[in-house]
């Protein structure tokens, strides 16, 4: 930084100019470290051997020119005003050898080596952006065929399983625990559905026989079932006071007739 | 992007060689076939791309995969032979359920059989996916109608159920007496299996959803 | 799957033409890079992809269409100076700002590097949304953590960038030994704690609240 002296007066007339057209888009910046990058390049020298010090004039006139233009500047610029300021001075005084901390060289040589290595990410990216690029300059595959998951799946069988099987089914009976079978049963809830469905047509005395239905009396232990089922769920309606239930003697036949409204 | 350079004339077409790379190129790159038109339309003034497809598609002669004609346009497609390679095939292996164990060794012992009749024998209804995956399997089909009334349709076991159960014929199935003879019935019920008839009726209403088709 | 009928043993590969064919087939059938474990596992038993491969890429050496390298994997790509014949084929990339372009630089030649280092390089905070888009584009995603205080996250380039940019590998990048030879993609700590240092431990807090959503 031999030249210093002699440089500040060019550049402080550079660096106002420089100053005064950066300040109209400060928005532009990306914060004071692209705005440090841009004064830098004023220099028109190498980023390598750029003056930090002058760089640092540099920032300070334009906030101080930002200041007078009453510009409002946010606050990371005026932290990093604030640091070159401190770097500036350091720069400029005799290292204290008492003091503790980098010296003013270390924290300049810092800056600079953040500015290059910015300027050298910008030009990566320009770089990397020039490059021919997918689906702008070179293409994948128009007509792509996916791979298809063909799941197939198969079911085996042996034979004993299928011997086993019918076995199973033709000696059922053989170790049939007892159950209903339901097949062969008219519980009272379907005889009692199916009597609330007719009752209504019964306005003369009517055999119980004749509610059994079709197709029940063939089987005998169907027959009893519904008979057994219809004769509850007379009993059932007779309860509820829908019906009236009548046996002239016993062994006669049940007679059920519907209860008339208001008829007692 | 276009930084060929023309040497004499402004619109001397490039050499063939270069009019079948782009050709190549765009067929590549395109979802749709191409046609010469299109082609025509894209590529540089005065080329040939009809002549350049010919030269393309005798390249890729033999190749893993081929230019064909698709109507009046053209495509890169993968070789017929090399299809396989584009299906990843997993094979699951799955036990066949009891309700269709049961229903095929009835079609096997039985046939001819109608659907009621199987019905009968199980006790219980017998659900569509289980009829239809025996039929999809190819082990059972429909055999003649029967001469009763409504003609209902029978069921028979096929070839393919005598290959894949090493029989001649169904009726080398063993009867009833010789399973038992040879230890092969079951003596007691199935782990479950109580109240059979009526566990299975429960499992009715679930059969449209197949759960049937899938026993762990 | 494999149904070429093998002459000698059950295990026998494709001659090494079939082989290239096959390679041939899978790789354009699709638009993605394929590793050669893909092709291993779709390819018959006993082939050699690698070797497929090899053949392959230099058969397509000056074609209109190229064998290309993505990292691991391996595509078929237009040849670049063909891109003039392809505006139909072309997808509006979306406009990334500058921010964005200069995060993903300073992801792939600095890869892995943490979210503080990424905002110390470029000087400013990095927008959520920057390194959002990135990943959505699938052009970065999550590394491994920093093996520093907090254990920050860190970021590197994808398969997809590579892809994209027409990259073999992260190595590749335009000037990225001389970067190295000049010392710009060493991570050098600022000299003593002051300012910077400082604004830096700031920017953890914010880290810590998104980064730890993204886990790799």
């Amino acid at each position: 930084m031999q030249g210093d002296e002699f440089q500040e007066d060019t550049i402080s007339v550079s660096e106002r100019i420089a100053a005064e057209a950066l300040i109209v888009d400060v928005g532009a910046f990306e914060g004071p470290l692209d705005l440090l990058l841009t004064l830098s390049r004023t220099q028109k020298v190498d980023l390598r051997q750029i003056s930090i010090l002058a760089l640092a004039e540099q920032y300070l006139a334009f906030v101080e020119k930002a200041k007078q233009l009453r510009l409002e500047l946010a606050a990371d610029y005026l932290v990093m005003a604030a640091w070159l300021a401190f770097l500036k001075s350091r720069l400029l005084l005799p290292p204290d050898p008492s003091e503790e901390g980098p010296t003013g060289e270390e924290l300049a040589a810092h800056l600079a080596f953040q500015l290059e290595r910015l300027e050298a990410m910008r030009d990566s990216a320009a770089k990397l952006m020039a490059r021919d690029q997918l689906g702008r300059d070179f293409f994948p595959r128009g007509v792509t065929e996916d791979v298809q998951r063909v799941r197939r799946v198969t079911y085996t069988a042996t034979l004993l399983d299928l011997m086993q099987g019918y076995a199973r089914i033709r000696t059922r009976d053989d170790f049939r625990p007892f159950v209903m079978d339901r097949q062969h049963v008219m519980t009272m809830e379907q005889a009692l559905e199916r009597m609330r469905n007719l009752i209504g047509f019964a306005g003369n005395w009517t055999d119980i026989s004749s509610y059994l239905p079709d197709g029940w009396d063939s089987d005998p232990q169907r027959s009893r079932s519904t008979t057994a089922a219809t004769f509850a769920a007379s009993l059932e309606l007779a309860k509820e006071g829908k019906i009236e239930i009548r046996q002239g003697e016993t062994f006669a036949p049940i007679q059920i007739r519907k209860k008339a409204p208001r008829d007692e | 992007m276009s930084d060929k350079p023309d040497n004499d004339s402004l619109f001397e077409a490039p050499p063939m060689g270069e009019q079948e790379r782009m050709v190549e190129a765009i067929m590549f790159a395109t979802a749709e076939p191409v046609t010469v038109k299109d082609l025509i339309g894209r590529m540089p003034h005065g080329c040939d791309p009809a002549e350049a497809l010919a030269h393309l598609r005798k390249r890729y002669e033999g190749r893993g995969v081929h230019v064909v004609k698709v109507g009046d346009a053209w495509a890169i497609r993968t070789a017929a032979d090399l299809g396989f390679l584009m299906q990843k095939e997993t094979v699951e292996t799955r036990k066949l359920s009891r309700a269709a164990i049961e229903t095929l060794a009835i079609v096997a012992y039985q046939q001819p059989v109608t659907r009621a009749e199987i019905e009968e024998i199980r006790g219980v209804s017998v659900s569509r996916g289980t009829i239809d995956q025996l039929i999809e399997m190819e082990w059972i089909r429909f055999g003649r109608r029967k001469m009763t009334p409504g003609r209902p349709v029978t069921f028979v076991v096929t070839q393919g159920f005598l290959d894949h159960f090493g029989l001649e014929n169904a009726r080398d199935l063993p009867g009833l007496k010789e399973l038992r003879s040879a230890g092969l019935l079951e003596n007691r019920p199935p782990p479950g299996a109580v109240a059979l008839g009526e566990a299975e009726d429960e499992n009715d209403d679930d059969d449209e959803d197949q759960t049937e088709l899938f026993e762990e």
